[in-house]
């Protein structure tokens, strides 16, 4: 056993870079992803309400997935999960797979409370289907008044 | 850090020692931060259904557009990507922080420590002047044929759809869980990051007096920079929910 | 073995008591009768094998002087089949019980009745849409104390509702479609007798619909009992008279349900004044 | 028996005591202490550096070297109150669990007198309840009251904290060969904070307007509005702080749990060579880190929505005549939120039970368990499935139907691992020489129950079905048999198995076999009818039937159910002094292993002191079901495997 190992259950002393150039360049990466985001942002608000459902959409999507990516950077050099063994990624990523149909069954929920409350149960027909302007309905109440 | 060291062949779950090569409290740490993600998960799904289920929301152009002594300039995303940075950059002096541990130099450890939870108090105090801001707001809403001064709180929100009024644009009450989503999930990020300065100043204390370079090794600090790490990784998510969809 | 005579004896004395000799009084109640009686069929045959088997073995193989436990620690082919074949008896019953949960589920046939069914602490409420088959409006912030649905009456569709306590009218062989309201707590509609549940909740409105296929003067018939009627029983707690919070349904022919129909008032009459006021 | 064998050692705390404090003689300049192989005493001389290095690894976490002594000088305040071996820890959690099933069983026979005898008085209930028992009969208030903390108690801090929190602690390092706990100091917190969150649910039971009532499953806006209901005042701030405190208490033990069985496990034992007992509790725990969190946050929420206004769960409500300003919640969102923990949570209680029966039915069997590997592939999969599940108790909430007939496909998938467990245990049993200790009835028991109780579930995960039965008398006596009385014949046939274990002394074997039978017996006589109530669509929480034409037939199998219940109940009061008169006046054990098992357990003295294993730890050669192999009766797992031994 060698001395430096911090800890009795550690077989293998990690060998640790010695440069700080990859610290570095993470962060570049990172401040070029956040901008791009930012550009992303910049762009849905200056065009927003002349751009197609399916473009908004698809920026969304984009500025998550830009997100995701961040959030690898984040994980696997600053939090060096990338250089632990290969046991210890899977134990950590594969459990993160529930939060897949955690959100999809979730948003799938959500979105059918919006169906029963804009038709009532299935009572009348969805305007907010057939109007230019989603409102809430709360807010629909209100301004009638 | 490099695992050229270790033999590709090592039985790893044959008992007898780790089978990540990593000490009991770092993988504490990490199944600590899973479960965590799971609050803010939820947290954030929450926030997501309840979303999907309104036909409209707040937008955040329009409710994030101030900047601290600009005065009425309307400058959307800018005060959060300030926050957004600051948080980046702590994220990194604390890796640097790890970095200097692993070399064994006190010195470097004390200095990048100060910068990072220099990093957090910053990040907290701009997250105090946004949310003074926007509870102290008053913004023209249209409530029962009436104009009424709203500021955005956990009951109130002034951001719903614009309709005409007396010939000018004015809001209508929005949905009123924003603010509940968005004080909630912002203000328990904040008392992360909150308990992330504290763990860090104990990390300080400790570093100073010496107390690592007598156990041999800094893994303390590497610890507290996973939490650290992770409170930046919640940040990612939050700035894409709240400011950027 | 002394478990499976108790089955038995307690099937003997329970049975007649469970509503199935009566049948479902709907349609769709049917078809969920009998999914139950096919599951309880392939069940029924687990559950007398595997308990058989786990008591014979523990009374066969007890400790014993000079016998020896034998050695199998497994076998992969006897383990294929018994995750195969539970997975295919599952199949079935996945099946079949999809086919019916989509088909009562799915939209209500068109010319379904339609019913507003209301729930809050501790009753029901019923509104029927009137002459021109729409529910008028509600807005939970015009409630008071004599328009206590919350009943717009600036929507012209609400002037003919018919607004109903308790006792809720429907005619038999058609479909009837509820939407259903919680004013408060979450509530749930339970109709035992028609196999139905839904729950009323506060600010998403839900349905249901079934077809009923026996009137409750058949049913009295039938069971031998005139003092029988088809009961709503809230199925969700909801505070402290949850278990009070009962409803009667009354199903009837078309013409009785017509004639009925007819003599009650609409909701205008109900309310004194049209416009409530409210502030937030 | 074999040859290397441990013989009996007098070997407890003075020997560790001995072995600790020479330990720190050598200061070390750099590095983790290394501890020479020449400082340490003679018996203990090792070169196996491993052993040795866990052995210091486990004094080393609960004290740094400046503290080393304190550690060392056991006080009684050290040993039996703050104590951070997990030993203790573990009859803490069992203590405290038994006085809560105590309290938890007393409430469900004070609301079964009502429903059995709803025309009764009873005025010593006035002298029990004071003012919610006025002129001895129970209040509908507190009756909601009293099945709400009757299925918190028992769910929670019975089956929960009781359940996995002692065996999880006992076992696991027993069984893997470690000295304690990762982290003991952790460990310790966790029985505190659980101990804390029992004085705060304790407490809510005496506020002026009652403990929370809205359900274990405190769906809002009735536990949210203050308004709907008298136990939604203070009793429910009290309920979530609670369970706040209890989701801390089984988080910082979940993790010790999982990196425990991860990273301490001794040399040779790999995670194919685990008893089913571990891989139970390692599912059990990951589980329980995993969805917890998502409880916590609804909690918060819900804290939010009943003292800051917010609106996360509450929308459109008019109640007691006032009109709320909340808009745009979703009450229905808490529920999502509640069942993706409160699915899991079902199999956290489960899957101890089932991991404990699995080892003793084998070793009582004198069998290897059958298919080793496909059981712990179901138990994994069970896991997986734990959380896709969730929404299948949301069947009438208006859940969307595509959305809810994923939820029926992935459900019903449960069943096939269950059915895989189910005919490996049978398998087990066939051609056996069973040996019917009181553990090993209660596991055969379990079998039977975990049959009857998981078939029913086939009934309600088909949302067809679930539309007639959801929130019946067969729901109740679906999830009282599977994951109520099934746990509990777990949990019992886990104490009366290690009971020598843990307390150096056996338990009364006919005040043992009068326990199970009652117990049995009374539970299918409870249940079973149960069934037929439900069929018939009777609602669950109904204060009193006899206002329904369609339910108060049921009037005289009602006070059946609670006669029987009584009994039960009875019984075990039997087994509670069973357990404290053992403690003390039981039958003391002898033999090192008197159940002849493989797992590691029975190689420590026969009451281990702080450290578990006076000597090194045990190397582990052979997978931990050896039995009958070779035509030797049990081969221990510390046993090296023989040259002429056949493979299988």
């Amino acid at each position: 056993m060698s001395s430096n190992l911090t800890s009795p259950e550690i077989t293998y002393a990690p060998e640790h870079a010695s440069g700080t150039s990859r610290i570095w360049k993470t962060f570049w990466v990172l401040s070029a992803l956040t901008v791009i985001e930012l550009g992303l942002g910049y762009f849905l608000y200056w065009k927003h309400g002349q751009l197609p459902y399916a473009l908004t959409l698809s920026t969304k999507l984009l500025i998550a997935a830009l997100t995701l990516a961040k959030a690898y950077y984040i994980v696997s050099i600053f939090m060096h999960l990338g250089d632990e063994i290969r046991n210890m990624i899977m134990t950590i990523v594969v459990p993160l797979m529930l939060f897949i149909w955690f959100i999809a069954a979730f948003l799938w929920d959500g979105n059918a409370w919006k169906n029963l409350r804009n038709t009532d149960g299935g009572s009348r027909p969805d305007k907010t289907k057939t109007e230019q302007h989603q409102q809430h309905p709360a807010v629909d109440k209100d301004a009638k008044k | 850090m490099s695992t050229t060291a270790i033999p590709t062949n090592t039985k790893w779950w044959n008992g007898g020692r780790s089978p990540f090569n990593a000490s009991y409290g770092k993988v504490m740490m990490w199944y600590f931060l899973m479960s965590d993600a799971f609050t803010f998960g939820a947290f954030l799904i929450s926030y997501g259904t309840i979303r999907f289920s309104v036909n409209h929301w707040a937008d955040p152009n329009e409710v994030f557009n101030a900047f601290p002594f600009a005065g009425h300039a309307n400058l959307p995303l800018a005060f959060v990507s300030l926050m957004t940075f600051i948080l980046i950059f702590s994220s990194v002096t604390m890796v640097l922080a790890v970095h200097e541990g692993h070399k064994m130099n006190r010195k470097g450890v004390e200095k990048y420590m100060i910068l990072t939870i220099l990093g957090g108090l910053a990040f907290l105090g701009c997250q105090a002047w946004e949310w003074t801001h926007m509870i102290t707001g008053d913004h023209a809403v249209l409530v029962n044929g009436e104009i009424e001064k709203w500021g955005t709180t956990v009951t109130k929100n002034p951001w719903g759809p614009h309709v005409m009024h007396e010939g000018q644009m004015v809001s209508t009450p929005g949905p009123i869980a924003f603010g509940g989503y968005f004080f909630g999930i912002t203000g328990f990020h904040g008392f992360h990051v909150f308990s992330g300065v504290i763990i860090n100043l104990v990390m300080l204390i400790k570093t100073r007096m010496g107390h690592f370079d007598q156990r041999g090794h800094y893994e303390m600090i590497e610890k507290a920079g996973l939490y650290w790490h992770f409170v930046d990784l919640v940040w990612v998510f939050v700035f894409l929910c709240f400011y950027l969809v | 073995m002394f478990g499976l005579i108790g089955a038995w004896y307690c099937n003997e004395l329970y049975y007649g008591k469970t509503l199935f000799p009566q049948g479902s009084a709907s349609v769709e109640g049917e078809k969920i009768d009998l999914m139950l009686l096919i599951t309880i069929a392939i069940t029924g045959v687990v559950f007398v094998i595997t308990q058989v088997l786990l008591f014979w073995f523990s009374f066969k193989y007890q400790e014993k002087d000079g016998q020896k436990a034998f050695y199998f620690p497994h076998n992969t082919k006897l383990e294929l089949i018994w995750t195969t074949v539970p997975a295919i008896f599952l199949t079935v019953l996945v099946v079949f019980g999809l086919k019916y949960w989509f088909k009562i589920t799915g939209d209500a046939p068109k010319d379904s009745i339609v019913v507003e069914v209301t729930g809050h602490q501790f009753a029901w409420e019923f509104r029927y849409p009137g002459a021109d088959k729409v529910l008028g409006k509600k807005n939970y912030k015009l409630t008071t104390a004599k328009n206590n649905l919350g009943v717009d009456f600036a929507d012209p569709a609400s002037h003919d509702d018919i607004h109903i306590n308790t006792t809720m009218h429907i005619p038999v062989g058609v479909p009837v479609k509820m939407v259903i309201h919680s004013q408060d707590v979450i509530h749930d509609v339970g109709l035992p007798h028609f196999r139905m549940k839904m729950d009323a909740v506060p600010g998403i409105p839900t349905t249901q619909w079934f077809t009923p296929n026996i009137t409750t003067a058949d049913m009295k018939k039938k069971t031998g009992n005139p003092e029988f009627n088809f009961e709503i029983a809230c199925d969700q707690l909801c505070g402290s008279s949850h278990y009070a919070m009962r409803g009667v349904i009354i199903v009837e022919t078309m013409e009785e349900y017509k004639k009925w129909l007819a003599e009650q008032k609409s909701s205008t009459i109900l309310c004194s004044r049209t416009r409530p006021r409210f502030k937030i | 028996m074999f040859p290397d064998k441990a013989p009996v050692q007098n070997i407890t705390d003075s020997t560790i005591k001995q072995v600790t404090q020479v330990l720190p003689a050598k200061k070390i300049k750099t590095g983790y202490r290394q501890v020479p192989v020449e400082c340490m005493p003679g018996e203990l001389k090792s070169k196996n550096m491993s052993s040795v290095a866990t052995l210091q690894h486990a004094d080393v976490h609960g004290a740094h070297d400046a503290h080393h002594e304190h550690h060392h000088h056991e006080t009684f305040i050290t040993k039996y109150v703050f104590s951070q071996d997990h030993k203790m820890i573990a009859k803490q959690f069992l203590i405290t669990g038994i006085i809560w099933a105590i309290i938890g069983g007393l409430f469900s026979v004070i609301f079964r007198l009502q429903l059995g005898y709803p025309d009764s008085t009873f005025p010593w209930l006035e002298d029990l309840l004071g003012h919610w028992a006025a002129g001895g009969k129970l209040k509908p208030e507190f009756y909601y009251a009293l099945v709400t903390m009757h299925g918190t108690i028992l769910v929670f801090f019975v089956l929960t904290a009781g359940l996995s929190g002692t065996f999880a602690n006992f076992l696991i390092p027993l069984q893997i060969g470690a000295r304690d706990m990762a982290s003991p100091f952790l460990n310790m917190l966790s029985y505190w904070f659980f101990f804390l969150a029992s004085i705060i649910m304790f407490s809510s039971l005496f506020v002026q307007t009652g403990p929370a009532s809205g359900g274990w499953t405190i769906y809002p806006p009735l536990s949210a509005l203050g308004e709907a209901s008298s136990g939604s005042i203070i009793g429910m701030d009290l309920w979530l702080v609670s369970m706040a405190m209890f989701i801390i208490s089984s988080l910082l033990g979940g993790l010790n749990y999982i990196t425990t069985i991860l990273n301490m496990r001794t040399k040779g034992m790999s995670m194919t060579r685990l008893p089913l007992t571990i891989w139970a509790l390692f599912f059990t725990a990951v589980l329980g880190v995993l969805s917890f969190p998502v409880l916590l946050s609804g909690a918060i929420l819900l804290l939010f929505d009943r003292n800051l206004g917010t609106s996360f769960f509450l929308s459109d409500i008019v109640i007691a005549g006032k009109i709320l300003p909340n808009e745009g919640g979703s009450a229905i969102l808490f529920q999502h939120l509640f069942w993706f923990l409160g699915h899991p949570e079902v199999y956290i209680i489960l899957l101890p039970a089932m991991g404990m029966s699995s080892e003793i039915i084998s070793v009582n069997s004198r069998k290897p368990i059958f298919g080793y590997m496909a059981m712990v592939g179901s138990v994994f999969a069970i896991a997986i499935l734990a959380f896709l599940v969730w929404a299948h108790h949301m069947f009438v909430t208006g859940l969307n139907p595509f959305l809810g007939s994923v939820f029926v496909l992935l459900t019903l998938l449960i069943a096939v691992p269950s059915a895989i467990k189910v005919f490996n245990w049978l398998t087990t049993l066939w051609r056996a020489n069973i040996r019917f200790t009181p553990g090993m009835l209660f596991a055969i028991g379990f079998v039977s129950l975990f049959i009857s109780g998981g078939l029913t579930g086939i009934f309600l995960g088909n949302s067809a079905l679930d539309l007639h039965l959801h929130d019946t008398y067969f729901v109740v006596a679906h999830f009282h048999i599977v994951m109520g009385v099934a746990s509990f014949f777990g949990m019992f046939a886990g104490v009366y198995h290690w009971f020598p274990k843990m307390f150096g002394r056996y338990l009364n074997n006919t005040m043992a076999y009068i326990h199970f039978w009652i117990t049995i017996i009374g539970s299918y006589l409870i249940f079973w009818p149960m069934h037929y109530e439900g069929l018939a669509g009777m609602p669950r929480r109904y204060y009193d039937y006899s206002g329904w034409s369609s339910f108060n037939m049921f009037a005289g199998l009602n006070e059946f159910i609670s006669f029987v219940s009584m009994i039960v109940f009875a019984a075990q009061l039997l087994f509670v002094f069973n357990f404290f008169y053992s403690i003390f006046k039981g039958r003391k054990v002898t033999e090192l292993n008197p159940w002849g098992a493989n797992t590691l357990e029975w190689t420590t003295p026969i009451r281990p002191g702080h450290g578990n294993w006076p000597g090194e730890i045990p190397e582990v050669h052979r997978g931990a079901y050896d039995y009958a192999k070779d035509g030797k009766e049990f081969i221990p797992q510390d046993v090296p495997v023989g040259e002429d031994e056949s493979k299988h």
